[in-house]
């Protein structure tokens, strides 16, 4: 009974609403509401009936009886704990919805409610000709409401679904006239039983009818043109109801059809993947987006068809597809129907994030869930296909996240807009915690993960350390910029967690919401768009790298090299080496100055932490000297490129990259010595990039610029921010007595140690011309002349200035006592298992090796005590001289025109570009460039399958109908 | 922008060191590098191995902070003593300066010019005028030598004289410079 | 009589095959909406052929076709049913084809499929 | 040309792949599958002598259901979108044989329509036919005047009426015999008679009327999206 | 602890005169190249007395300030670091704070320290200057711890004691015969080290007066001038080390700094001057082709 009522429910209430819709409007949808509401209790009992939520509760069976008799001869329709779960999700989205659209355009709430029922039929569906009616009610009322809704190109639309589902109905009945008179039946379950050539042609035919109506790749075209012109909050209601009903039968037949090999359908739906994703990569109509998304969708359904069976299809379908469709229903809420070009123009983007992580599949989210399964599933089945949807997938994600980021609207005050959108969202969220909750667990990365220990424990005084002092500088943003504070604190934390967490899986999972709630950090940015998206886009990549690492490596069927590499691959692209530095060098100079502190300073330490723990030391050994030359390289090429650079920010982000190269390089020597020295520098390297990073943060929130050109001078007017800066210049650029000595000391006696001669020169140079954008960096902001209008300008607030002092002391103490860190580090790397080379003796303050020897602390003391001498010589031997003014410069006799032309900050090392001009300009934006341009390239020969044309369309059909048919005929003897 | 403080009048109270300091000021001459008119010309000769200025320690520096001695070659128009005014203050005490050709005595040839300078001593303390028009390098070594001469004897005071006569010096050059924009005094 | 069932089979592929070719080249969108109901009535043809048995009356057991015997006497009812649902299903998907194709054309100023061809890529 | 030629070809690609299907599509002979066990069995069920309309109304009850409301959606459709964009021709005047016709010939129409419609278990006939002549009664009318019948303001009410009736039919069977749609639930009674084959008149009936108010409304629709005189 | 520190004070004061006895020496050297006279032996004192004991001096800043004695710590700082006679346990000074890399560092703290006072001069020749100089710094250095690290792997050390140790025992053992290459790369790195010319593009008076001291008078420039003098002969010492073969006691290691400063003299004289962009280039590409070779012949 319940059954019933929560199926029939909303069509008797369309009836009912059909009389009263024109003559009282309000009732109407109060009705709607109402026989919605009781629908949702009715399924809701059911789903609890059922356990739908507890283990084994999807495949609980419920079934509804109609008509006299059972099946064959009469029908059944079938809740299961999966559809009765779905079928909350469709109620959930039509009440959602129902406001927007219904509120909006009088007469559409019988039809709506229809659709509710119809889809839940579709859903529950066990007869064959009964889905094919249940089809066409939802094709006719999608056609019927798209034609009522407010959008400028609705006739289009209208006519092209109403031509896709003409094509449907006759291929549908031709399926049905070959089945009933094969097998004499109409049940689905008949159809599984079909053999011989009937069988080729019901499942060519029923295969078509299915891509079609998912729009999966290449059937596609009519879906894209459908999201791009249909009323958007139509289009809401349409994602949670029939498009989720229609993916779910389609589950549902994709098990049922007598295919020869069901493997055929995962390599359909990869290669559809892969290819439609591509074709989308250059879509700016967000859309059509969101088109090409539920295009995604659909190929993962093919793909899980043929690969994953019983239980496990069940719960992941469920997952992704509900879940997706809730989020496409929230996202669709919140567009303004009203603006024909741009539906979201007017949300930012920050609203828009949770739907399109949600999309994407970012951890915690629930479809991530259900993606590691379906990626362990392939990654047992064939490594290359799960390459292949990981690459697809990596192509939605990117779409995803030039649409997220292209929004950069205000703030959306209206209420009307909101509403149903913060309950989607909500409900999203809830989703999240309760997948989340009962995620399954056990994966684990390859090697010795997570030994504790002081390199352990180093880590997470790192990730603590750095969020916690980064933090305070991150309540007020600066010029222009929103406080990111939260997301730093998000981030922070999950950094913090990552050396606590107990598998790969949670790794990977921490990882990731450390990665993105940074990237919605770096979004709060003055200029946030482009920096935001290339962040987003390198996180991903590292994210999928990672996460076919992490499945590769449960897997059986792979070598265990494979996943080093991806897992080497993540880190690089993590801390931009080896040409990722793109990502970091945009995301660095628009980001908040504060969270680019956090994200150099603290958060690219992941990577490391990543590579030192991941690698037992045998498996990247192989890697080992490929790793060194691109620590190398990428150290040498940003160091010159910093050199080169005139914004602070970008300045930074290439030392950054730059410096980190050492780190890589020190792990690539798979040594005691190399490793010490690349935890060493990582430390160093936490503190500088920190101080300097917070010290950028305080000159651009006083001076509004970050421009070499109209900076300088500012020593005068902010001292101690620039002593910091000078001290962790110096410390960078491996002056002695301060602690980036140490490091360069450490690895120039690896590399030596392991013959690595070239590798040291090219470091060597590296730190040399590090020295040119070091002195640079000093010059052009605290040096020179002061632009009188920085007269006013004060010394950096206390919230930045203050834990620029801490890492400042830190620095100092580890500078002068490097053996404070040093006693504790070597012996932890030296235990560590399979790492060669000798080991480094400390004796007192003095550290040697066979080598060589470094006494920190004597070197302190003789430059302390010679530059004392000096000092007090000077000051004693004669009188004070007078401080003049700024202008004050022997200038030919003349007076200099003004500060800002005597300032001499811009194209700094004109010569040194002369000089590399024999080299060929590479750049990486035009490498990544020229990838993405190929890329669009090849999306665009895809793209071009989409002309428009609903007879274009309707062809795609039947070619791939005749293909199949071919196909399969040829494979079966 | 610009340092406006007057300096102090000079003091002298280092008498112990006094005679080993101008010895060494007078065998260490480091001259300004700046042509003010037509005798530079004859400076260059100074390098060559023929007259070797080298010799008696004279060098040239391209910039006023790091020179002692500021040669004025030849007549000063209006334009340039302004320039002239600002090396010569910026250099670090002591500080001499050795005035070559008769323009810079009296005028010579430019005596009516509407905008030649006719006696320099008025608007910077001259130690050492060397006559001629122009005065050979010979010369201008006979008037090194002078210089160094009148160093050894504690002589060579122009630079107290102009700090001194601050006021003096400002109120002739300010009458002969119209636009007037130096700071009150160019360190 | 294999003959006429057959031909009734070809006829209805025949029109199926000439609505499909209709819809994919005509440019008029009413002709391709008429093309598409050929193609429908070549499907239901094909429907109720499949229930066809040679020499068999209708499915109604009045006094000419006593219960007993019905087994060996009527033809398929299924088809006939289904048929019925699929024409009034055809019916209604007409109607509304022929409004959005109407009004389509009235308010795009064309009936020209090509020109509809805004969305894309 | 090219276009209309790759597409013929594709056509006959298609086709000529299919033909391989022609063996297993052999004309039967014997009734099997469920085809017999309908003829076996459906008037023991059903108590209803046309066994299409068994199968339409009692064993695929819901096949039908659905059906009405594909008519309902479209119907529904087809009013909602003329009404937000009128098509703003109105009616031509009735010529005088309409005009007339219309007078005389709907009573009849209806009065067949209403026999096809109750007597759908016994003869040929059924809901649909029944209820798409009383439909064409009602176009007849309405072609007889220039202006939209008065009776069309009930036609909602009618529709909803029949819909509602239908549905709760429907719930009836599910409330006591756990089956929706069975007709058994009030006894099949005498097969052959009139009252008979338990709900289906009932459900026929409110099948035609659903019918004929959703053509009828169709008709209305586009009468008054042209704007009446 | 006492020896040390009076050690460390003769070697400075020692290393400052013998820097200006050899400035002054080369001033005259080069006088005779052109066919003069030359200044006084003794020139270099009295210009530093002259500096020193100036009446008044300007400053700029912070910076400005303590650029001076930045480049007196780097020149003494590596001058300690040094081992000035092998064997000699008092003139090894601070030698066993740190081998050949932290004194390759250390010779930066000089040079950065001159910058950041000739930053904060706000003289934009002097920065120029710097940028110049920065851009030279970095070509040389590259081959001449290219130089350097060929003597460390083939010497497998680090330690400058154990180079010297390494070449005693006829003159076939130093550097200079058993790393030839290495050893001329390092010569020429020499003499941009050194500034003279050709690659005398930081100091070009002619160009930019006078580079990085542009704005230093009096006093600060005595320090910047004891400083470079202290540095130069901390190089020397460097180099005698590292290449020819140690100084054993106070003649050779006399007469070997003496010789090797000559050798700059009889180069510059007759060379113009690069551009900056020719300097860096040719510093990147001839000595490190040279280091190259013999790079190959140790790792092989």
């Amino acid at each position: 009974m319940v059954t019933a009522l929560a199926v029939f429910l909303p069509l008797l209430g369309a009836f009912l609403t059909a009389w009263l819709t024109h003559r009282n409007e309000r009732l109407s949808l109060l009705i709607t509401r109402l026989f919605l509401l009781a629908g949702l209790a009715a399924i809701l009992v059911i789903a609890a009936r059922l356990g739908a939520v507890t283990d084994g509760g999807l495949e609980n069976t419920m079934i509804l009886r109609t008509g006299v008799m059972t099946p064959p001869l009469s029908i059944d329709l079938k809740v299961t704990g999966w559809s009765a779960l779905a079928a909350v999700v469709v109620y959930v989205g039509a009440l959602l919805g129902v406001g927007r659209f219904s509120g909006r355009i009088p007469g559409t709430q019988p039809l709506l409610l229809t659709l509710v029922t119809t889809s839940l039929g579709l859903m529950f569906a066990t007869d064959f000709f009964n889905s094919f009616v249940f089809i066409e009610i939802g094709s006719i009322i999608t056609i019927g409401l798209t034609a009522a809704g407010r959008c400028r190109r609705r006739w289009e639309v209208a006519l092209k679904t109403a031509m896709i589902s003409g094509l449907v109905t006759i291929l549908y009945l031709l399926a049905v006239v070959i089945v009933y008179r094969t097998t004499g039946e109409l049940r689905l379950t008949a159809i599984s039983t079909m053999t011989g050539f009937p069988a080729i042609l019901v499942s060519g035919l029923l295969l078509t009818v299915i891509m079609t109506e998912i729009k999966a790749f290449p059937l596609s075209g009519w879906g894209l043109d459908f999201y791009q012109g249909v009323d958007k909050n139509f289009a809401a209601v349409y994602s949670s109801t029939w498009s989720l009903a229609v993916l779910l039968w389609s589950a549902r037949m994709l098990t049922v059809l007598p295919l020869p090999d069901p493997g055929v359908l995962a390599r359909i739906g990869a290669g559809g993947l892969v290819l439609g994703q591509l074709a989308g990569l250059r879509q700016r109509d967000p859309g059509r987006m969101m088109g090409y998304s539920t295009s995604a969708y659909a190929s993962i359904l093919l793909i899980l068809a043929g690969t994953v069976h019983g239980a496990d299809y069940l719960s992941l379908t469920l997952l992704f597809f509900t879940f997706a469709s809730l989020s496409k229903t929230t996202v669709f809420l919140m567009a303004d129907p009203e603006e024909e070009d741009d539906p979201w123009k007017k949300v930012s983007g920050y609203v828009l994030l949770l739907p399109l992580l949600c999309i994407t599949g970012i951890p915690p989210f629930p479809v991530f869930w259900a993606k590691i399964r379906m990626l362990t599933v392939l990654a047992d089945i064939s490594p290359l296909l799960m390459g292949a949807v990981i690459l697809g997938l990596f192509f939605e994600s990117v779409y995803i996240y030039r649409l997220w980021s292209s929004r950069t609207g205000p703030w959306q005050k209206k209420r009307k807009y909101f509403d149903a959108a913060f309950m989607g969202a909500a409900l999203l969220a809830a989703g999240t915690v309760w997948t989340a909750a009962g995620a399954e667990q056990g994966l684990s990365l390859s090697g010795e993960l997570f030994r504790a220990g002081f390199v352990r424990d180093l880590f997470l005084a790192i990730f603590a350390g750095g969020t916690l002092l980064s933090l305070p500088g991150a309540f007020r943003g600066g010029p222009g910029e929103k406080s990111p504070a939260v997301w730093m604190l998000v981030s922070g934390v999950a950094l913090t967690l990552l050396p606590l967490s107990g598998n790969g899986l949670t790794f990977y999972v921490l990882w990731e919401i450390s990665a993105f709630a940074a990237v919605i950090g770096v979004s709060k940015g003055a200029r946030p768009s482009e920096g935001t998206f290339w962040f987003a886009v390198f996180a991903g990549a590292a994210g999928y790298l990672l996460l076919a690492s992490l499945v590769l490596s449960d897997g059986a069927v792979s070598s265990p090299g494979i996943p080093m590499l991806l897992v080497a691959a993540a880190a690089l692209l993590k801390m931009g080496q080896g040409g990722a530095h793109l990502w970091n060098v945009r995301a660095y100079s628009t980001a908040p100055s504060t969270m680019a502190a956090f994200l150099s300073g603290t958060s690219s330490k992941a990577a490391v932490f990543l590579l030192v723990f991941s690698a037992s030391a045998a498996a990247i050994l192989p890697l080992g000297t490929s790793l060194a030359w691109i620590g190398a390289l990428t150290a040498l090429g940003m160091a010159a490129m910093a050199s080169l650079e005139s914004d602070y920010k970008k300045v930074l982000a290439y030392a950054s990259v730059s410096q980190l190269g050492y780190v890589i390089m020190g792990i690539g020597l798979t040594s005691v010595l190399g490793w010490t020295a690349a935890i060493y520098h990582t430390f160093n390297h936490f503190l500088f990039k920190s101080i300097l990073f917070l010290g950028a943060a305080g000159v651009i929130a006083r001076t509004g610029t970050s421009d070499y050109d109209s900076l300088g001078g500012l020593v005068k007017r902010m001292p101690l921010t620039f002593t910091f800066t000078l001290i962790s210049v110096i410390a960078f650029a491996g002056v002695p007595p301060l602690s980036g000595f140490g490091s360069k000391w450490l690895l120039y006696n690896a590399l030596v140690e392991q013959g690595m001669l070239p590798l040291a020169l090219v470091a060597m140079f590296a730190s040399v011309v590090a020295f040119l954008y070091a002195f640079r960096l000093l010059y052009a902001v605290f040096l020179g002349q002061l632009a009188p209008r920085h007269y006013e300008v004060k010394e950096a607030p206390l919230a930045v200035l203050a834990p620029q002092g801490v890492f400042t002391a830190v620095l100092m103490a580890l500078s002068f006592r490097p053996t404070l860190l040093l006693d504790r580090l070597v012996p932890a790397v030296a235990s560590i298992a399979g790492l060669g080379g000798e080991i480094p003796v400390i004796e007192g303050t003095a550290l040697s090796t066979s080598l060589g020897y470094w006494d920190a602390w004597s070197v302190g003391m003789m430059v302390m005590g010679v530059f004392g001498f000096a000092f007090v010589f000077y000051w004693i031997s004669g009188r004070r001289p007078i401080h003049v003014g700024q202008l004050d410069i022997g200038f030919a006799g003349e007076l200099p025109p003004s500060p800002e032309e005597v300032h001499y900050a811009g194209d700094f090392f004109r010569p040194f570009r002369r000089a590399l001009a024999f080299l060929p300009e590479i750049h990486a934006s035009k490498v990544f460039g020229g990838i993405v341009k190929t890329a669009d390239l090849a999306g665009d020969v895809f793209r071009s399958l989409f002309t428009g044309d609903a007879r274009t369309y309707l062809l795609h059909s039947l070619i791939i109908l005749t293909v199949m048919i071919l196909w399969m005929k040829g494979g079966t003897p | 922008m610009y340092c406006n403080k007057i300096p102090d009048k000079p003091v002298d109270n280092e008498k112990i060191w006094k005679k080993l300091d101008d010895l060494a000021r007078a065998n260490s001459l480091w001259i300004t590098a700046y042509g003010t008119g037509c005798g530079a010309i004859e400076l260059r000769p100074l390098h060559t191995s023929r007259f070797d200025m080298e010799r008696f320690g004279i060098a040239m520096r391209p910039t006023p902070r790091q020179s002692d001695v500021l040669i004025i070659s030849g007549y000063l128009s209006v334009k340039t003593l302004k320039r002239v005014i600002r090396v010569y203050e910026q250099i670090q005490d002591p500080k001499y300066i050795l005035a070559l050709g008769s323009c810079t005595i009296d005028g010579g040839m430019y005596f009516d010019s509407y905008n030649t300078i006719n006696i320099l001593d008025r608007y910077i303390p001259v130690d050492v005028y060397v006559n001629g028009c122009m005065p050979r390098p010979e010369a201008v070594i006979d008037g090194f030598i002078l210089l160094m001469k009148k160093i050894k004897e504690g002589k060579a005071v122009g630079w107290k004289r102009y700090k001194e006569n601050l006021e003096y010096y400002r109120k002739n050059q300010r009458e002969i410079i119209r636009n007037w924009d130096l700071p009150d005094y160019n360190w | 009589m294999n003959v006429f069932y057959w031909t009734v089979a070809g006829t209805a592929s025949g029109l199926i095959i000439v609505g499909l070719w209709g819809v994919l080249t005509r440019k008029n969108i009413l002709r391709i909406g008429l093309a598409f109901t050929i193609a429908d009535t070549g499907v239901n043809l094909l429907l109720v052929w499949s229930g066809y048995l040679p020499g068999r009356t209708t499915p109604i057991l009045n006094g000419d076709v006593p219960a007993a015997e019905a087994v060996s006497a009527v033809v398929d009812p299924l088809p006939q049913a289904l048929v019925l649902t699929s024409i009034v299903i055809g019916v209604a998907v007409a109607a509304l084809f022929v409004v959005v194709a109407v009004l389509a054309s009235r308010r795009l100023g064309t009936a020209d499929i090509r020109r509809m061809k805004e969305l894309k890529w | 040309m090219i276009r209309t030629l790759f597409v013929l070809l594709v056509l006959l690609v298609l086709a000529a792949a299919a033909t391989s299907v022609i063996p297993h599509l052999k004309m039967r002979t014997e009734l099997d599958g469920a085809g017999l066990e309908y003829a076996r069995r459906g008037l023991e069920d059903t108590g209803s002598i046309n066994l299409v309309t068994a199968v339409i109304v009692a064993y695929r009850g819901l096949d039908t259901l659905g059906e009405v409301v594909v008519l309902f959606s479209a119907a529904t459709s087809v009013m909602l979108i003329l009404s937000l964009f009128p098509l703003g021709r109105g009616p031509t005047d009735p010529s005088f044989i309409v005009a007339h016709t219309a007078r005389v010939l709907p009573a009849p129409i209806m009065l067949l329509a209403v026999y096809f419609t109750t007597h759908s278990h016994l003869s040929p006939g059924g809901g649909f036919p029944g209820g798409t002549i009383m439909a064409s009664a009602f176009l007849l009318v309405m072609l007889g005047s220039s202006s939209t019948p008065a009776g069309s303001k009930i036609l909602p009410a009618l529709e909803a009426l029949s819909g509602t009736t239908f549905g709760l039919l429907g719930l009836w069977g599910t409330m006591t015999l756990g089956q929706f749609l069975n007709n058994r639930v009030i006894g099949i009674g005498n097969p052959g008679y009139l009252v008979s084959a338990g709900i289906i008149p009932l459900v026929s009936l409110a099948i035609g009327v659903k019918v004929a108010s959703e053509f009828s409304g169709i008709f209305a629709a586009f009468r008054k999206s042209g704007g009446n005189r | 602890m006492t020896r040390l520190l009076v050690s460390v004070i003769l070697t400075s004061l020692g290393a400052l005169v013998y820097g200006l006895l050899l400035g002054g020496v080369s001033r005259v050297i080069t006088a005779s190249i052109h066919g003069r006279i030359g200044p006084r032996l003794t020139q270099n004192f009295i210009d530093l007395w002259k500096l020193f004991r100036k009446e008044s001096s300007i400053h700029h800043g912070t910076m400005f300030w303590m650029a001076p004695m930045f480049r007196l710590t780097g020149g003494i700082g590596v001058l300690l670091l040094v081992p000035i006679i092998a064997g000699n346990s008092v003139l090894t000074n601070m030698s066993f704070s740190g081998d050949l890399l932290l004194v390759l560092y250390f010779m930066f703290f000089g040079c950065l320290g001159m910058a950041l006072g000739a930053g904060d001069s706000g003289h934009p020749y002097a920065v120029v200057a710097v940028s110049r100089g920065l851009l030279q710094m970095s070509a040389y250095e590259l081959s001449f711890s290219a130089a350097v690290l060929v003597l460390a792997l083939g010497l497998g050390t680090f330690s400058i004691e154990n180079i010297v140790s390494a070449q005693q025992g006829g003159i076939l053992n130093w550097n200079v015969f058993r790393f030839p290459f290495a050893t001329a790369a390092a010569l020429i790195t020499f003499l941009p080290m050194n500034m003279t010319y050709p690659f005398n593009i930081v100091l070009a008076p002619q160009e930019i007066p006078i580079g990085p001291p542009t704005e230093y008078s009096s006093r600060f420039l005595s320090f910047m001038f004891s400083g470079r003098a202290i540095f130069g002969v901390a190089k020397l010492i460097l180099f005698v080390n590292l290449f020819f073969g140690g100084a054993g006691s106070w003649s050779s290691l006399l007469i070997k700094t003496f010789l090797l400063y000559m050798y700059p003299l009889f180069v510059s004289p007759v060379f113009p001057r690069f551009r900056t962009e020719q300097s860096v280039r040719f510093l990147w590409f001839v000595p490190t082709s040279l280091v190259a070779v013999d790079l190959l012949r140790v790792i092989l």
